[in-house]
């Protein structure tokens, strides 16, 4: 438990994540759970850049004389720089699903979206789908 | 009741994380095995390896350049998705922007934003261009250059900004960070020495290094100017009105 | 060496840059997008292939690619080694027919302004499961899959329409999560070691510091690839998705995205976290009943289906669940099965999905219902469906008998006879929703009003890659002997 | 003794040529065509032929096709026991393709070319050096001869290919399983090389190897129609073109009990079954099918389902010749394969021909059809004689051979199967000969004219006149080289060295 005093970012961390999960499953609003979906990828920059931390580090930048041994570790950082762009690039493709869902539902309801779904009677709605 | 068992389940979860949580290394403990193992050469080497004083930018651009070569195709890969889903205008009808801001700006806004754009794409232009050696790179530097154009986009109407930035530019410029990661790697191949390793051939020793930061540069430009773009042209798909033929579903 | 020592980059590279070029080339030219695109990835196939020259079954077989010249573990390596560049030939070859395929069926589907997009998530998404299997980097992976991920979102939705667009949000709430888990899960495994390359990784854990942290990463991980992979009580974006999408992608997705994730689980028990190691030894006992009851479950599903690509997407779960539950038995014999079944998959779903698309594009019969009598009007369509469903039921002498033979031996090596039944009751099962269909073509009368004029083969850019898929469905059982032999070897290296 | 020789592959290819013709000109000529398809089977028979001097020398032709690993290949093995099937099946075939040329009236093409694949198919069976390769070339024939059940695509034959295609698939299902744990119980060694076996109690436990056998015969024993998995049968006679159920029970069945011999023989060896007395249950369950078959056939009107018990039975006779574990009754066995292929041939061909001439398939409406066709009724008498075990025939040959065996084993009570069944089996095949020649409809006292000479073409009459003289020629003349004593009589020398 100690520990876990110690690692208060990562316990956070966890805790964001859970807190993203929930939005993303229990939540019925499209755009809630693509925010969700944001929330646990920030929950995994935040456990990644404090795991990279050090006591007393500075910022891993030369020049003016800082001190190598004494710098924090470079690697999440550029690790959570590609995880952003990541998350950017899901949430635009992400974004772009809702607004063709918009239009052709007008709803941004899950419940309302499945009930839809139920009444087009998959195969029958499948088979118009597409040809 | 499927939101007591998601409750229950996600509850469950948070709480086997927080013991994992409690069983990993200290945070900020210089004797972690983040903090031990790898980093040393690159803390230590890549002032001298890579010509960065950021030794972030040397890891993104350098160590782990095809990450960074990954990560721009992701982007573009987004641009990509988004305009399947979503179509984009055809060639020449950017007249499918109408205004869309439902209050016109005010002249205050309006001028504010002529005002301040220029400073904002010069910052964007410095945070590219000093990424090497202080907080900066080409995807912040695209991201603040993108966001100029938004701005510019709200207050003068995607019309204008879809004239000021005309396609073909768009078309050009979007895929420009994988394409000069590639050209930029491939140079290096046709030299003799792995992809992506930033040299050209037949070049004397003693112009490899200042090769070396131009080529850093031009990838760094590369990223902003395409990242950019496809964020400009991202914005323009998802704003766009339904063409009378396309889209009716 | 030579020149080949560049070509694991090039085969990924190539398909990517091509990829990116798509939008200004399609600004005056669109039309050439998708010879272009082919011109890519066959480029990519035959360096592929002229890898085999060089990468040997061997403990010094493999080729590692040190990316901008810097050494492991500091930089990012590809590294190709037999099993990996097994799975890359598959990936090539396949992906390369299903792009010819496209030409007619999304040149119909698609109007102009959108084809680019198609070609290049296209050409995005077989350099991305090419990266993603190359890769030697667990970090690496990632940023493939993600690229990976993207552009089968958007592939599915890629027609617009009402059931397709739901159809890949469905895919996307549940893939942009296991995204995420498996993001965590590298985190976790680089608190815990400090390196992100897989051969030193391996050589990490052995020595089992921070065992739990190590063993969440894994469970995650497991929970991750098993959304991406299909695997059974994660599968329910799958049949939806495979069956939505237009028909070359059905057969993308199911005949290689879903594969690939079940290749990444074998390549993280085996190359990361290492066959030895407590965590993964109880980790693939489970995996094993979930992907036993995948495969079974898939199986009377597909019975049940009336749609006649969901039938074919419930038994893409079924085979993923043969592929898994080979890993899981982790035996030589077993692991050659499923590396092998990889290969057949591949072949005969692929195969399926495209004679589906060719009934859908001729004719837009899309209910089993509806095939009956249709060998009188595309009889080649439906000669080349039965050769691939002798294969995905096991008859000798196709690929999918050999692979079946593998993971049977497999598991009566390992003494699990259960395995060996639920393979064997797996393929009864493919037998009754295989050979249904095999009857309605054949031997049934068409009901009236089906099949009464209108068109009749499909185009000849159709026809061939499904014959050429099905075909090799038979040649690689016939002629299982000129790889199985090395697969066995590069089986018995990884573990 | 062992010698390399592209022979077997050859003697497999040759019915392909009626594949060829078929792929050049679909159209055109039908007779011509049914012609050449003719001939391939007939070269094949040739080709088989060439080889009978080594396989009556007990040399050995082998020819390794490709293989897959240590101890999997798909290699051909001619060895005596394989020549001899061999040789029975390119007869039979030849016999039965000519005998189609007039029978088949529609989709002729479809029916040649499964007809030439599946023989095609058996030969490779029968020339399969291991088990692996066994089972490929059985699994293609399995698939081969669907279309063969279902050609007429009436209700019934749909149905009955349904069952056959159910029971098959579950067979093989079974039998893929049997192999590979053969495969990992018997030392990495699927090869038929031995004529001890291969198994031993050294590799695997005794729960191992009964698991081995007895999957095997559970799989084997869809073909051979062992009961309870003998469903398909009396389905699938009735429903097939008459020269298909002629091979059908002629060979295919026989497919599955070479299957069993194999197994017998080559992989477990007649000693490891004598210790593991796994030998006692396989004789009871072929003593039961054969009385039992015989009891069902005497309930069935339908003439070929009344064949196709009788087939049931019939098979079960070399299943129990091989469970005698005896020297006689190994020799009965494998001489009743033969001989049960020459008989029932006969009577599947002849009820085709009374199809053909008459539209009758059932036994009552038969009256007086011994006039009609006299020469036919003949040689289904003989045949039908035979059957019941009547010497001079191969019938009676056969029995007496199992007879003996029965009482070299010691265990007379298969004797008294053999009676019953040969009693049962004049139960049910007298009141076909009588309801042909001494029942007619009309006046008790006018007897109708025999019709000599316009019964029905010659393409389908010489193949029963020919099968019905070697029925008897067989039984008389039993030690000629080239019948079958002298094939089966160099296998059990090899199996009983001493």
């Amino acid at each position: 438990m100690d520990r876990l005093l110690d690692n208060y970012h990562y316990a956070a961390a966890a805790i964001l994540f859970c807190i993203g999960l929930y939005s993303v499953i229990v939540r019925p609003n499209i755009i809630k759970k693509i925010i969700g979906l944001n929330i646990m990828e920030t929950s995994v920059f935040l456990l990644l850049v404090s795991m990279g931390w050090k006591d007393g580090g500075i910022a891993p930048i030369h020049g003016g004389g800082a001190e190598a041994a004494a710098m924090v570790n470079p690697i999440p950082q550029a690790l959570i720089l590609t995880g952003i762009v990541v998350a950017v690039s899901t949430t635009a493709v992400a974004l772009s699903l809702v607004i063709l869902l918009y239009r052709q539902y007008g709803t941004l309801d899950v419940d309302r979206l499945m009930k839809e779904e139920e009444s087009e009677s998959a195969p029958a709605g499948a088979g118009s789908g597409e040809g | 009741m499927k939101k007591v068992i998601s409750l229950c389940f996600i509850g469950a979860l948070g709480v086997l994380l927080l013991m994992v949580m409690a069983s990993m290394p200290r945070m900020g403990d210089p004797q972690s095995p983040t903090n031990t193992r790898v980093i040393d050469r690159y803390l230590e080497g890549a002032e001298e390896e890579t010509g960065t004083e950021n030794v972030i930018t040397g890891v993104i651009l350098n160590y782990r350049g095809y990450d960074t070569m990954g990560e721009v195709t992701v982007i573009f890969t987004g641009l990509a998705a988004v305009l399947a889903v979503l179509g984009r205008e055809r060639r020449g009808r950017i007249h499918a922007y109408p205004d869309r801001s439902p209050i016109r700006p005010s002249i205050i806004v309006r001028s504010a934003v002529s005002f301040l754009l220029p400073f904002i794409v010069l910052f964007s232009l410095y945070t590219v261009l000093h990424g090497e050696i202080s907080p900066g790179g080409g995807f912040q530097g695209g991201a603040v250059l993108a966001a100029g154009m938004f701005v510019f986009a709200a207050a003068f109407g995607l019309w204008r900004a879809g004239r000021t930035v005309p396609p073909w530019l768009r078309y050009a410029v979007e895929g420009a960070a994988p394409v000069t990661f590639f050209l930029v790697g491939a140079a290096g191949l046709v030299g003799g020495a792995e992809f992506l390793t930033y040299m050209l051939p037949k070049a004397s020793a003693g112009l490899q290094p200042s090769l070396r930061t131009w080529m850093t540069l031009l990838v760094e430009g590369g990223i902003g100017a395409g990242g950019a773009m496809i964020f400009l042209s991202i914005l323009m798909a998802m704003a766009r009105e339904e063409d009378a033929g396309g889209q009716a579903a | 060496m030579g020149a080949y020592r560049h070509f694991p980059i090039l085969i990924i590279a190539v398909p990517l840059v091509t990829a990116v070029l798509m939008p200004a080339l399609s600004y005056r030219r669109e039309r050439l997008c998708m010879p272009v695109a082919a011109a890519a990835l066959s480029l990519s196939t035959m360096l592929t292939f002229l890898l085999y020259r060089v990468v040997r079954p061997a403990a010094d077989g493999y080729l590692s690619y040190h990316l901008g010249g810097w050494d492991p573990p500091w930089g990012i390596e590809i590294k190709v080694d037999f099993a990996g560049l097994f799975m890359l030939s598959v990936i090539c070859s396949i992906s390369l027919l299903c792009l010819l395929y496209s030409r007619d069926y999304i040149g119909r589907e698609l109007e102009g302004g959108r084809a680019f997009a198609y070609y290049s998530l296209f050409l995005l998404l077989s350099a991305s499961m090419l990266g993603f299997t190359a890769t030697g980097d667990i970090f690496n992976m990632f940023v493939f899959m993600e690229i990976l991920a993207l552009s089968s979102y958007a592939l599915v939705a890629v027609t617009g329409r009402r059931n397709a667009v739901r159809a890949a949000f469905k895919y996307l709430l549940m893939g942009a999560p296991s995204s995420i888990m498996v993001l965590l899960a590298i985190a976790l495994l680089y608190s815990a070691t400090g390196s992100l390359n897989m051969a030193q990784l391996k050589e990490l854990l052995a020595e089992g510091a921070y065992s739990r942290v190590v063993f969440a990463s894994l469970v995650l991980m497991v929970m991750g690839f098993g959304v991406k992979a299909a695997l059974f009580p994660l599968h329910s974006w799958l049949p939806d998705a495979h069956s939505i999408a237009p028909s070359p992608i059905s057969a993308m997705l199911s005949g290689l995205v879903v594969e690939v994730a079940a290749f990444a689980l074998l390549r993280l028990f085996l190359s990361v976290y290492g066959s030895g190691s407590g965590a993964v030894s109880g980790t693939s006992e489970a995996l094993g009943v979930i992907a036993a009851a995948g495969v079974l479950f898939g199986g009377f599903m597909a019975i049940f289906q009336k749609d006649f690509k969901m039938m074919i997407a419930y038994s893409t779960i079924s085979h993923i669940g043969y592929i898994v539950l080979g890993i899981s038995i982790m035996n030589e014999q077993a692991l050659t099965g499923a590396l092998y079944h990889l290969l057949d998959h591949g072949l005969a779903k692929g195969c399926f999905f495209l004679c589906a698309g060719a009934f859908i594009y001729q004719r837009g019969y899309r209910r089993i219902d509806e095939l009956k009598g249709a060998a009188r009007r595309m009889p080649m369509t439906c000669t080349a469906f039965a050769l691939a469903a002798l294969s995905v039921i096991g008859i000798p002498p196709t690929a999918g008998f050999i692979s079946k033979w593998y993971l049977i031996w497999g598991s009566v090596a390992g003494g699990k006879y259960l395995y060996a039944a639920v393979y064997l009751i797996g393929s009864i099962l493919a037998a009754a929703y295989c050979l249904r269909v095999v009857y309605y073509m054949f031997f049934v009368a068409p009901p009236p009003g089906v099949w009464e004029g209108g068109p009749g083969e499909a185009p000849p850019l159709m026809v061939v890659p499904v014959w050429v898929l099905s075909l090799a469905t038979l040649v690689m059982g016939a002629a299982s002997f000129v790889v199985i032999n090395r697969l066995q070897e590069a089986a018995r290296l990884l573990l | 003794m062992e010698k390399n020789s592209v022979m077997p592959l050859v003697a497999m290819l040759l019915p392909w040529i009626s594949l060829a013709v078929i792929a050049a000109i679909p159209k055109r000529g039908r007779d011509l065509r049914a012609w050449i398809c003719a001939g391939g089977s007939a070269a094949a028979f040739i080709a088989v032929l060439t080889m009978a001097r080594d396989a009556l020398d007990g040399k050995v032709l082998t020819m390794n096709i490709a293989s897959v690993v240590e101890g999997i290949e798909i290699s051909l093995r001619v060895d005596t026991l394989g020549y001899y099937f061999a040789l029975v099946i390119t007869f039979i075939w030849l016999l039965a393709t000519v005998y189609s040329v007039r029978y088949i009236d529609h989709k002729e093409n479809r029916f040649f070319a499964f007809f030439a694949l599946c023989e095609s198919f058996l030969m490779g069976c029968a020339f399969s050096a291991n088990m692996f390769t066994y089972f490929i070339f059985y699994e293609m024939m399995t698939f081969g001869s669907y279309p063969l059940i279902v050609h007429e695509e009436t209700v019934i034959a749909r149905r009955a290919a349904y069952k056959y295609l159910v029971y098959a698939i579950c067979a093989g299902t079974v039998l893929f399983f049997a192999i590979v744990a053969h495969y990992f119980w018997g030392g990495n060694d699927l090869s038929f090389g031995q004529w001890g076996g291969v198994m031993s109690l050294e590799n695997a436990s005794r729960a191992a190897l009964m698991v081995v056998f007895f999957t095997y015969l559970a799989g084997f024993g869809v073909k051979a129609a062992i009961m309870p998995l003998h469903g398909w049968v009396p389905d699938a006679h009735p429903a097939a073109p008459s020269p298909a159920s002629a091979v059908l029970s002629g060979v295919i069945l026989k497919a599955g009990a070479f299957g069993i011999m194999r197994v017998v023989f080559n992989v477990f060896g007649i000693d490891l079954l004598r210790e593991l007395k796994v030998y006692i249950p396989f004789a009871v369950l072929a003593s039961i099918t054969i009385v039992l078959a015989s009891v069902f056939a005497l309930t069935q009107d339908n003439l070929k389902r009344r064949l196709a018990y009788s087939s049931i039975g019939q098979v079960s006779y070399i299943l129990l010749g091989l469970a005698l574990l005896a020297q006689d009754g190994e020799l009965g066995g494998i001489m009743h394969l033969a001989h049960h292929a020459l008989m029932k041939g006969c009577l599947f061909l002849c009820a085709g021909i009374i199809l053909v001439k008459t539209g009758k398939k059932n036994i009552s409406e038969m009256k007086g059809i011994g006039y009609q066709l006299p020469l036919t009724m003949i040689c289904f008498s003989v045949c039908a004689l035979a059957m019941m075990g009547t010497p001079p025939s191969v019938g009676f040959i056969s029995k007496w051979l199992l007879g003996s065996g029965a009482l070299q084993s010691g265990n007379p009570v298969y004797l008294i199967v053999l009676l019953v069944s040969a009693l049962l089996n004049a139960a049910y095949f007298l009141p076909i000969i009588y309801t042909a020649f001494f029942q007619w409809e009309g006046e008790e006292t006018e007897h109708p004219k025999l019709q000599w000479g316009r019964e029905i073409d010659l393409e389908m009459l010489v193949p029963v006149v020919l099968l019905a003289a070697l029925v008897v020629i067989v039984g008389i003349w039993v030690k000629v080289p080239g019948f079958p004593y002298s094939f089966a009589d160099v296998v059990v020398k090899l199996l009983f060295p001493h």
